[in-house]
């Protein structure tokens, strides 16, 4: 009795008349997972599906370890260990950094893996900028906050859209460290990035995202060799799909 | 800075760049100093009259027009350095001129295809393109940009280091970029920025051989590109 | 305006939009239901304007305001101080000035709009609820003043207005289709003008000081000024409705313009959906309907105090207002985009994200 | 939504043309919201039981009255009652309710309004539609039957000032008044109410220092009442504060300059409603009040009459109350002119509505009521005083009989006179038809005696 961790089956999803997902399919089970691809592809409105949120209308299937996702409310879908870095950060602009990190603290049942002090650790930055609203936060900064804010609820299983947006070449050096280390606690991550060194570092495995499908999969090693590859999938000439 | 220049401005996060950029821009007051912008002290000016003189800026939340269409936040964005865009009668759609620069810009930037979508309907990449074709087409005479490149795929971020490259030597460009590979193949200047500060200013290869801005700001992975 | 190439959507569109307005051009000609025409679409033409007035500040210009009612009570309130005169058959209240009533109306259109241009320029700098406490502020002065300033109006309004219509629309109480049509154009002539205006120059900016003030400035733009012009042109457009409401209705009083009235045009408004013009049109047709024939139901077991028809007339309004909200929070129009949606969805082939909409007309 | 319109339309069309010809349209136009919202069922009760006494009704529901009635018949037609008006006595529910009436429900003949502001609307309205035909219920503003004064409307009682009549001699006489002031809401009915005063008081050689004016509705009356003279500096005052603003304004006197003297103070008809408040009307026990065209507990044969009637339709409306009474007339006289005119309405119901009635509480010229040349009636009016009841419960009695009020005060007010306003009238002395010619009533018997 192994069910995958997540199991994506099927996938179709639309807001208004726009058919934006059409049978996107895949699994995350020991390994993780990024999902790369040019802009208005559809990887946002995947983790939107995935998460509840905003939901756009969705048929299909989406399991964390044979839960059906579909249909259930966000805050249940958290519940299930599903953390979440959102494009753009969402951060609650009244709140201090260490509001936001002692709200979300001890939100959910399982291992405590992770304490405000353990973010801080991780983010020495936020650290001196405890007392600081999320409005006052530079943009690398919210960054951090928005993934300290996720961890902090033990998931199982971490949806990040575009962790590495806009942060400094240093940063995102010492949290590819910390996802490599997380990876081995056992946390599985499923990755949005356009950052293909990023992407490339964090899962070997790749999935490749166009116009609302799962055009191909490669491997991190020969997606980062082979430039004829990128220059198809994530250059900018309009790709003819069939 | 000179006219013509292009720089970029580096630094760790929350080392006070984008304030830096507002200050300029006149988004906000500077408690002490002075912003002159072609010769002439600026720092009491709002923002709309700096955006006359020939200012642009991006920012790092692109801040677009998501309720407008592509093509009018490019009109827009064109308009409002013109004298009389209260025009109350003529429809931008009839100004000839006004539809090729829109246009014109939207191509620089390969957003054309989305010219009659909402801007909210865009992904959060195209909304980047968005705030770029807004940019260049207001034809400033100082651009700034605040992370152009983040949130772009690799492909485009070619398109962009290609596009600010051609663009016109006359334009001042003042670049905050993390992309490395974006930021030092552009600027002919750099300037690090730590804590508030300007800690150091170089050339691009000057900064990469830098000791200080490798332990502040770039890590191993650059060291030897 | 080549039909060809209209959308599915908009054709539709304008051809229910064309029906309506044939159907109530020739409404009285055929010699229809009169008191559905001097009462029902009269009233929709001019609380409509008002309403137009409330939904272009909301949908252009991310204002509501509450202030709508108040600026279209104010030119009623001027038209009824210039044009009427006392002693024998005349009105009792007011100043009586006697002035050529094209003249007041001039007089009373151009005031609305410097009122609305005065209360934009308080007003323009806040925003959200904020905005919404000072338009209500104004609406509250506006009562009073009305109510407490016996010279101008005082609690018992001007009345008899009617009787003081410029010569070129004639007797409106002889002659009710000359209002009708002229209510009918100026209807027309409003939706026409607002969708004109917010395609030109002015409108854009306007729509993007909605969307992102700061953008904006820093795009050249002057926010304030840009919130108060619209602001003006909104009390403008108000200014309208009013006048032709008190041609119609032949008074003007402070209860026109209190709480309750305010309340209504913005439940019109609402229920139209503040996201596109038609909707002020449709939610004060909508509204005056129900104000005009739910009441003669009475509901068992909804009898809230009150004594009128078992006191559940509000009740039923109250219900019917909650449900199309909680339905469709963008209103009647809300409903209807989602609805095309939703059927083009099913019935058109899938399409992706990135192909471009359907090509038109064919 | 054009189907529905189209439907719409179509049900009402049919409707309408299912209409019998030989049918009068009665609408009954009250107030059902607002300060007055009890008049809905005095009202139209008050309408009802005169259809029912004269012209065959059957009542529903004693105790509810705008259950409505039906078997209504005069002059060989069916009358039938096609809707009640709910106004909250402002104007513009009333454009609404009265077109609503008129235009929806096609009534020929309408009975009320209400209040003073919604006839004023009514009548200009009456102006504009010459066919349909207009009784005034009870509301007490001049200008319907002065100022505007179409053919088409009738009213079979007085207007707010002629409710006062008598009030100024009283006070000049009985209190030895010399100098008032005057505290009135500031709108037509509290201009109307302290004109009738003013008119009165003057005539026989009162002055009025002060006129102080309370918005309709305030809730802090301390700052009027301060703008009063204090008590040492005038004879009295003549209250004309309403609604819910009665005891208040009161209470706001009683801190700002002592303990209420009944003998200081003159209410309009407004006092007569303090009844119900067990804290101040009990310190006014003794005031005078104005009347309001009723005589609660006179006893004449023509009185008792009507007040069997009333309490064999309407039990439990008070037969006394001029909400009540007024409707009542105003409906007799309906059914009275479609008798004479065979049911016909438009200009042939206007030319026989009666110039004079016979209602039961008109005492002089035999009982009769006539109207003036405007339609207006010519009444007798009743001015009150608060007494303490064997219960301790404060009422209204009848006190005074002042024969044959007209509208115009004899000639100080005029068609072309400014309408009451916060200036006007002015206080001029004059020879009032009246003076020296009230009689006391005592016990409900109009007494040989005049006021002296």
């Amino acid at each position: 009795m192994s069910e995958p961790l997540l199991a994506v089956e099927d996938l179709h999803a639309y807001y208004g008349p726009a058919h934006v997902l059409q049978g996107v399919s895949f699994e995350i089970g020991d390994e993780p997972i990024a999902i790369v691809g040019r802009n208005g592809m559809g990887k946002t409105t995947l983790c939107a599906a995935i998460m509840g949120i905003r939901p756009p209308r969705a048929t299909g299937s989406i399991r964390v370890r044979g839960s059906e996702l579909l249909g259930r409310a966000s805050y249940r879908i958290a519940r299930l260990g599903v953390g979440y870095v959102p494009q753009g950060r969402r951060l609650f602009p009244s709140l201090s950094v260490d509001e936001h990190l002692r709200m979300v603290e001890g939100r959910r049942n399982g291992a405590r893996r992770w304490t405000p002090a353990r973010v801080y650790e991780l983010f020495p930055r936020l650290a001196q900028r405890k007392r600081n609203g999320g409005a006052q936060l530079s943009g690398g900064e919210q960054q951090m906050l928005a993934i300290g804010r996720a961890l902090l609820t033990n998931p199982d299983l971490l949806i990040m859209d575009e962790p590495s947006e806009g942060l400094a070449p240093a940063v995102i050096e010492g949290l590819i460290a910390t996802f490599r280390t997380l990876e081995e606690e056992g946390l599985r991550i499923l990755l949005i990035e356009q950052n293909l060194a990023v992407a490339t570092s964090l899962a070997e495995r790749q999935l490749i995202m166009i116009a609302g499908e799962i055009a191909a999969e490669t491997t991190a090693a020969e997606l980062a060799a082979n430039p004829e590859l990128q220059r198809r999938y994530l250059g900018v000439e309009p790709v003819e799909h069939t | 800075m000179l006219p013509g220049e292009r720089r970029a401005i580096l630094g760790p996060n929350g080392a006070g760049k984008t304030t830096l950029f507002n200050v300029i821009a006149g988004d906000l007051a500077p408690s002490a100093g002075r912003v002159e912008l072609f010769g002439e002290d600026v720092t009491t000016l709002p923002s709309r009259a700096r955006a006359r003189l020939g200012l642009a800026r991006t920012y790092q939340q692109s801040r677009l027009l998501l309720g407008l269409t592509v093509e009018n936040s490019i009109y827009l964005s064109i308009l409002g350095v013109r004298k009389g865009h209260l025009r109350p009668v003529v429809l931008p759609r009839r100004d000839e001129e006004l539809r090729e620069r829109a246009r014109a810009a939207a191509g620089r930037v390969a957003i054309s295809h989305k010219l009659d979508e909402v801007v909210g309907s865009l992904s959060h990449g195209e909304h980047r393109q968005v705030a770029l074709a807004m940019a260049l087409a207001s034809e400033p005479k100082i651009l700034m940009l605040d992370e152009p490149a983040s949130g772009l795929s690799r492909g485009e971020r070619t398109l962009l280091t290609d596009l600010l490259l051609a663009l016109d030597r006359e334009i001042t460009l003042i670049l905050i970029e993390h992309d490395m590979d974006v930021a030092l193949r552009v600027a002919e200047r750099v300037t690090m920025m730590h804590e508030g500060r300007v800690i150091v200013e170089g050339t691009p290869s000057e900064i990469r051989a830098d000791k200080l801005v490798h332990e502040l700001y770039l890590g191993t992975a650059f060291g030897d590109e | 305006m080549n039909p060809l190439r209209w959308a599915p959507k908009q054709r539709l569109e304008r051809c229910i939009a064309l029906g309506a307005l044939v159907l109530v051009a020739v409404w009285p000609a055929l010699g229809l239901n009169a008191y559905w025409s001097h009462q029902i679409f009269l009233q929709t033409f001019l609380f409509g304007i008002a309403a137009a007035s409330l939904i272009f500040l909301s949908a252009y210009g991310g204002m509501v305001s509450l202030a709508q009612t108040a600026l279209f009570g104010i030119a009623g309130v001027i038209i009824g101080n210039l044009a009427t005169k006392g002693g024998a058959g005349g009105t009792s209240k007011g100043l009586h000035l006697g002035w050529d009533p094209t003249v007041a109306v001039v007089v009373a259109v151009v005031m609305t709009t410097a009122i609305g241009l005065i209360f934009g320029l308080v007003a323009a700098r806040s925003a959200g609820i904020y905005f919404l406490m000072i338009t209500l502020t104004f609406s509250v002065i506006a009562t009073y003043t009305l109510g407490q300033v016996t010279k101008i109006s005082g609690f018992s309004g001007i009345g008899g207005i009617s009787s003081y219509t410029p010569g070129w629309l004639g007797d409106v109480l002889a002659h009710p289709d000359r209002l009708y049509y002229l209510a009918l154009g100026v209807a027309v002539a409003v939706y026409v003008l607002i969708r004109y205006i917010v395609r030109t120059p002015f409108g854009l900016s306007l729509q993007g000081v909605r969307d992102e003030p700061v953008r904006m400035s820093s795009l050249g733009y002057n926010v304030a000024l840009h919130r108060t012009l619209a602001f003006g042109f909104a009390a403008f457009v108000a200014s309208l409705g009013g006048i032709l409401y008190v041609w119609w209705s032949g008074q003007i009083a402070p209860g026109n313009v209190d709480l309750p009235g305010t309340i209504n045009l913005l439940v019109m408004a609402v229920i139209g959906g503040l996201v596109r013009i038609e909707g002020a049109w449709l939610g004060a047709f909508v509204f005056i309907v129900i104000q005009n024939y739910v009441r003669d139901f009475a509901v068992p077991g909804l009898s809230f105090g009150g004594t009128l028809f078992g006191g559940s007339f509000n009740t039923i309004v109250g219900i019917i207002f909650l449900v199309i909200v909680l339905a469709s929070p963008a209103g009647l129009m809300g409903a209807w985009d989602r609805a095309v949606a939703e059927l083009s969805r099913r019935r058109g082939p899938p399409r992706t994200a990135d192909e471009p909409a359907p090509g038109p007309g064919s | 939504m054009l189907v529905a319109v189209v439907g719409l339309t179509v049900t009402a069309s049919v409707s309408f043309a299912g209409a019998k010809a030989g049918v009068v349209k009665v609408a009954i136009m009250t107030d059902c919201k607002g300060a007055f919202s009890f008049g809905y069922d005095y009202d139209s009760g008050g309408a009802q039981a005169a259809f029912a006494q004269y012209a065959h009704g059957k009542v529903k529901n004693k105790n509810k009255p705008s259950a409505g009635m039906t078997g209504i018949t005069a002059g060989g037609k069916q009358i039938k009652i096609v809707g009640y008006g709910c106004g909250n006595d402002t104007v513009p529910l009333a454009v609404t309710e009265t077109k609503r009436l008129m235009e929806k429900l096609n009534a020929d003949v309408m009975v009320g309004p209400l209040s003073g502001d919604e006839a004023v609307y009514v009548a200009n309205y009456a102006k504009a539609h010459p066919n349909k035909t207009f009784i005034i219920g009870t509301a007490g503003s001049q200008d319907p039957t002065l100022q505007i004064a179409p053919k088409n409307v009738f009213r079979y009682h007085g207007d707010g000032a002629m409710w006062n009549a008598g009030a100024g001699e009283i006070a000049y006489k009985k209190l030895k008044w010399r100098k008032a002031a005057i505290i009135m809401d500031d709108y037509s009915f509290g201009w109307t109410s302290a004109a009738g005063f003013i008119a009165d008081f003057c005539a026989i050689g009162g002055e009025i220092t002060k006129r102080v004016f309370p918005p309709l509705n305030t809730t802090d009356y301390a700052p009027f009442v301060r703008q009063l003279p204090p008590p040492n500096q005038v004879d009295g005052y003549f209250w004309v504060v309403g609604g819910s603003g009665t005891a208040p304004s009161l209470k706001a006197f009683e801190q700002a300059y002592g303990k209420l003297d009944p003998k200081k103070l003159y209410g309009n008809l407004f006092f007569a409603f303090l009844g119900a408040d067990k804290v101040v009307a009990p310190k006014v026990a003794g005031a005078y009040v104005g009347g309001f065209g009723t005589a609660p507990g006179l006893k004449t044969k023509a009185a008792n009459a009507y007040r069997a009637i009333m309490k064999k339709y309407y039990p439990k409306l008070p037969p006394d109350d001029g909400f009540v009474y007024n409707y009542y007339n105003a409906a007799w006289a309906l059914v009275q002119a479609l008798n004479k005119d065979g049911g016909a309405i438009g200009s042939k119901l206007q030319a026989a509505m009666p110039r004079s009635i016979k209602p039961a509480f008109q005492v002089s010229n035999g009982g009769v009521l006539h109207l003036d040349s405007n339609r207006q009636g010519i009444q007798d009016q009743y001015p009150l005083q608060l007494v303490k009841g064997a219960n301790g419960a404060v009422a209204a009695n009848v006190v005074g009989f002042v024969p044959d009020v007209d509208q115009s005060f004899h000639g100080l007010f005029k068609r072309s006179s400014p309408p009451p306003g916060r200036t006007q009238p002015k206080c001029v002395k004059a020879k009032l038809p009246w003076q020296g010619k009230i009689k006391v009533v005592k016990n409900g018997v109009i007494t040989k005696q005049t006021i002296k």
